[in-house]
């Protein structure tokens, strides 16, 4: 839908430094959207910035009506949005795209990159309140990164999580990927296997391009479903600009372009053709 | 009073209203549905369609500036094949005019894509886009040598009993010329103007934003020069002009309609608002009844008297 | 670390840094001191001249467009002999590179004035703006043609000792031609971009906004224009480019600059902030420093590697 | 000067639809502003709208360092600046221009047009300072514009108000010329004389310009010097552009361009070449 929704909460999240904000929203976009999905801002009033800004929409609360979006301040769009107070109305056009798949049953493991965890908050929400076993793998560069992203909202929401940083001041130091391979590892082996028998394992995955490409073949290699979550830059949000898309290739190597803002920006990890020259 | 006139006659066709939307920004008229329903829109001009399918650009294609944007999405398109298999049998059932955009390298390439485009395929018209490089003469565009057009238009006309409008490139030296040469070929109406050939450094990592470096501008920012040229255009030549470039308010349509354009195009308006043909609709009306005038054609020109 | 090396060898002078202003905007040099002191630019360019003193256009001259703004001056200046007597004197004073722009409507103009500039003058170098219509020749444009364009351009230098700056106009199909032509002329370096052609209509009065109908076009709207130019003529000549258009922060100086643009001109980012040149020479040393450049220099071209 | 100034009050005067408002700034602009004088302000922080906007200086406090704007919002410039809110900082450039001469002594006569009022007041206050005897006349539409022009603060102000409105909904009905013109012929016959004899006058206009051309034909006829005010579109304010030029001749007839912003936006009435083809 098309629609201004005012804005309840606009405020830093963790220390001021890093620039990320949490921006609660009212209206019925709360009761369509799921997780995975995005937003598409007017983030001013003139025609500079002139174009919309995609914002995943990180928690749902049909109740209450409400959408939490976590941006961080990048340039001159994200930057005017922080200058919006509660009681202001910003225009939205959403949910777009489509989001993650919920298992029905088994584990879901999310492996999140730096503030590539904003999107995976709101299918952690949904896969617990379904009864899934979540854990939350998420490496950042240092503690800051991951206190200014939201650890705070995951620690409440109650899941294991899993933390690296590149500088080890918070949970191991090293790779997330460390941590998933680990799991793969041992859910290959099956004994002990942190998915019970039987029970089927699927990875969500959001961050750089690179960690998701590793994630992803970390995954086909064990034989567990893995889906990503892309990002390109958008005009339309809708499908009709091509300006979007994701190079995808099915099992015979054909290459097709989908659309990051209609086709995803959720796809398999295995149809993603990482890095195309093309 | 009675109700605004918008019936717009164009190159043949009885259009509903002068709102049409720009090839490439409203992909094959389905896209924007939800928001702005096909019969509420004089028209619509789908994607630039080739001969054969193809996969465009690499990414990033599109970027921001000043009031405007950059995109080199490099004629992506289903090829006409698949066009006509997958895409016509759906905007046959739309409840408005629907435009085909046409795109090719060569004279043949716009002959092939012509002759399959009859008006018994429901389609209303061909938006022949003649902005490409011409890679049988040398890289000379058609968009840019005025013989060259005409020739491409003339030769799409012996194709097809659709009615031919030509696309102009703003990125010309006489864009008059330009016009006088595709009217010579025998175009309908003339489409002004294209994206204004632009580029943008990112200053971190020290390359081109683009993917194909060069990106055509457009937008708001772009809207001075689209008004300058349909004025001079207008005068010029006998046929319509369809103007766009930089409309997103109603006003912006009013400009270009009183500049001389028959018709109005939305393109990356609709990025910014995806209800803007409709809003756009209503102002026009607005201010047509404000202005004593009982039909939005009582504006073509409008500033040139 | 030591200071980033700001010195710019340009066209045969030694300029401080790599910030210049822009004809037409920055008066005759005084205007902006108490806001930018004329020691921190590179060089300052003033009103284009003409032989006689001109009145320019009727009113209104300027409207602003989206990220943009149309100006319709008409060359008012004071004409080549008042220019000599009592500007010179002042600008001779001035504590930076002071280029004069010149402007005519037949060689014998541009002739005339290169005639009555020379390096004794105490003037650094001339800009031959040359997007006047050629009144001689059916209305050509010096700027459109690059046969005109090389004519006259010879003809500047073979009658004065200053060094020679083409500035060339964006309103034509190949600027990689027109600056060919120019150094094929003579030229000691180009300028680019001078303004795009636009109008806007007032759609109260429906009659065109500007008294004189068309405008030119500048602002943040056309940069992605002017760095496209920029580019294609960096690769294409020998002489160096000052890039302008569009330029109202350090990122966009560094963007010109990475495009090709040995000396940056700021222009309609003056109105925006008088103090642009200073910002901007602070931002680009910043950047200079954290990228490891020793001199701005280092820049130029970067992004074409 | 140019330079950042906090914005002490941003309020709507009057009745809400003709959207005219008070902008009180607090800086340093306010130590050195002359009547007449105005700043050039930069109404937002993206390239769109991108030029900055003339408003006059209607009211100079150097004791409390502030300085009064009265605006009408008319376009998207004004339309912007009306949002920005007390604390905020707007970027100024001024006090720009020749203000209004100030007599030494006699009276000084106001002649206002609708909102071109606004520059007056700084006249008149610091003409009412100087002990001088200054009138207001001034005509608008209606009541209502008056009311929301400032009316109030003018009536504070305690001058002998002459108010004309085309409707007669406040004060004459008719032209603002009319108070002017019996004021003129009342000091040509000099008895009974609204400046006693001796007692020179001098008159200050601002509103439309075919008011002000009446104005200054009127003045003229009668011997009395006037000032005239003028309004130009402008880029830099400075004098730089040439963007806002006025055509003015002298005694021979000689047509010459001055510069709104620099040499104006005050002239001597009879300089002022009105409807100039050229
Ligand atoms: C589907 C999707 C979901 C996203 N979710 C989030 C989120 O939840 N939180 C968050 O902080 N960011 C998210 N982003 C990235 C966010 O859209 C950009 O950071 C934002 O658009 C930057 O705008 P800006 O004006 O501040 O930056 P600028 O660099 O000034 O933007 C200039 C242009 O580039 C585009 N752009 C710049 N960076 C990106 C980017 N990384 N991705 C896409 N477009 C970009 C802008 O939209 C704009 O058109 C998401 C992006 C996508 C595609
Ligand atoms: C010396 C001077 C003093 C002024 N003092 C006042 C004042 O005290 N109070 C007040 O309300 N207005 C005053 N104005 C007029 C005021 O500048 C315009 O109303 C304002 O610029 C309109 O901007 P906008 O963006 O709202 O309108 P838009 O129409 O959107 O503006 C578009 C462009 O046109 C220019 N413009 C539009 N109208 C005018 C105009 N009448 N004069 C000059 N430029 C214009 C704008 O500055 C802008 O560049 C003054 C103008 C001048 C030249
Ligand atoms: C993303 C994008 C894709 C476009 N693709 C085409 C195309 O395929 N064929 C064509 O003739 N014009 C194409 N155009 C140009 C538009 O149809 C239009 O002429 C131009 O964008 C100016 O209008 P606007 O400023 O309203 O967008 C495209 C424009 C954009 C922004
Ligand atoms: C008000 C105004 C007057 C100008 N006058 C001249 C001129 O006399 N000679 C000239 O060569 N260019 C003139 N120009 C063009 C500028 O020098 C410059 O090339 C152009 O504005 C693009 O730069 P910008 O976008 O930074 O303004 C003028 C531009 C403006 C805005
Ligand atoms: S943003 Fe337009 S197709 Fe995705
Ligand atoms: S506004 Fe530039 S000279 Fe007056």
């Amino acid at each position: 839908m098309l629609i201004d929704q005012e804005i309840v909460l606009n405020e830093i999240l963790g220390s001021a430094d890093l620039g990320i904000r949490k921006l609660v929203l009212k209206g019925p976009i709360a009761q369509q959207a799921k997780p995975g999905q995005f937003v598409h801002l007017q983030v001013g009033s003139t025609l500079d910035p002139l174009l919309r800004r995609p914002i995943s929409i990180a928690a749902i609360d049909p109740e209450c009506q409400e959408i939490t979006l976590l941006y961080k301040i990048k340039g001159k769009g994200t930057e005017l949005l922080s200058k919006a107070g509660p009681g202001q109305k910003l225009n939205l056009l959403g949910p777009l795209g489509k989001g993650f798949t919920l298992p029905a049953q088994g584990e879901l493991w999310l492996v999140a990159g730096g503030i590539g965890v904003f999107p995976l908050y709101a299918l952690a929400a949904a896969a617990k309140k379904q009864g899934l076993t979540v854990r939350l793998f998420w490496g950042g560069e240092n503690s800051s990164l991951l206190e200014c992203s939201g650890l705070a909202m995951w620690e409440e929401l109650g899941l294991p999580l899993y933390l690296s940083t590149l500088d080890g001041s918070c949970g191991k130091k090293g790779l997330v990927t460390e941590f998933l391979q680990e799991f793969l590892q041992a859910y290959r082996q099956s004994d002990p296997s942190p998915a019970a028998a039987g029970e089927p394992v699927q990875v969500a995955a959001c961050g750089p391009p690179g960690m998701m490409q590793a994630v992803t073949a970390d995954c086909l290699q064990a034989g567990v479903p893995v889906e990503v979550s892309l990002e390109e830059h958008m005009a339309c949000g809708l499908g009709a600009c091509l300006g979007c898309v994701a190079t995808l290739q099915d099992r015979q190597g054909r290459v097709r372009r989908a659309k990051v803002c209609q086709d995803g920006p959720v796809f398999r990890g295995e149809e993603v053709v990482w890095n195309a020259s093309c | 009073m009675p109700p605004v006139d918008f019936r717009t006659p164009l190159a043949g066709l009885n259009l509903r209203n002068p709102l049409v939307t720009c090839s490439g920004t409203y992909g094959f008229g389905e896209e924007y549905q939800d928001y702005c329903p096909p019969e509420a829109l004089g028209a619509i001009t789908v994607k630039g369609i080739t001969p054969e399918p193809r996969l465009g650009n690499p990414l990033p294609r599109i970027t921001e500036t000043p009031g405007g944007m950059l995109n080199a999405v490099g004629l992506e398109n289903p090829g006409l094949g698949e066009f006509l298999r997958s895409y016509l049998p759906r905007l046959r059932k739309l409840p408005t005019a629907v435009i085909v955009n046409i795109s090719g390298f060569a004279v043949e390439d716009y002959v092939q894509m012509a002759r399959a485009l009859q008006s018994d395929c429901g389609l209303a018209a061909i938006e022949v886009n003649i902005s490409c490089p011409n890679v049988k003469h040398g890289g000379m565009h058609f968009g840019t040598d005025p013989q060259s057009a005409q020739e491409v238009i003339a030769a799409v006309k012996r194709e097809t009993d659709l009615p031919v409008i030509a696309k102009l490139s703003p990125n010309v030296t006489d864009i008059v010329a330009m016009a006088r040469a595709v009217e010579a070929g025998g175009a309908d109406a003339v489409s002004l103007i294209n994206t204004l050939l632009g580029m943008s450094i990112d200053i971190e990592k020290r390359r081109p934003f683009l993917a194909n470096i060069f990106g055509g501008l457009s937008g708001p920012a772009i809207r001075p020069v689209a008004v300058r040229m349909v004025w001079q255009v207008a005068q010029a030549v006998q046929i319509p002009v369809i103007g766009m470039g930089g409309i997103t308010v109603w006003q912006d349509a009013v400009e270009f309609m009183l500049a001389g354009a028959s018709a109005v195009s939305i393109g990356t308006g609709n990025f910014v608002n995806p209800r803007a043909p409709l809003a756009i609709l209503a102002g026009i009306e607005q201010y047509c009844r404000k202005n004593g005038l009982a039909s939005s054609r009582d504006l073509v020109g409008l500033a040139q008297r």
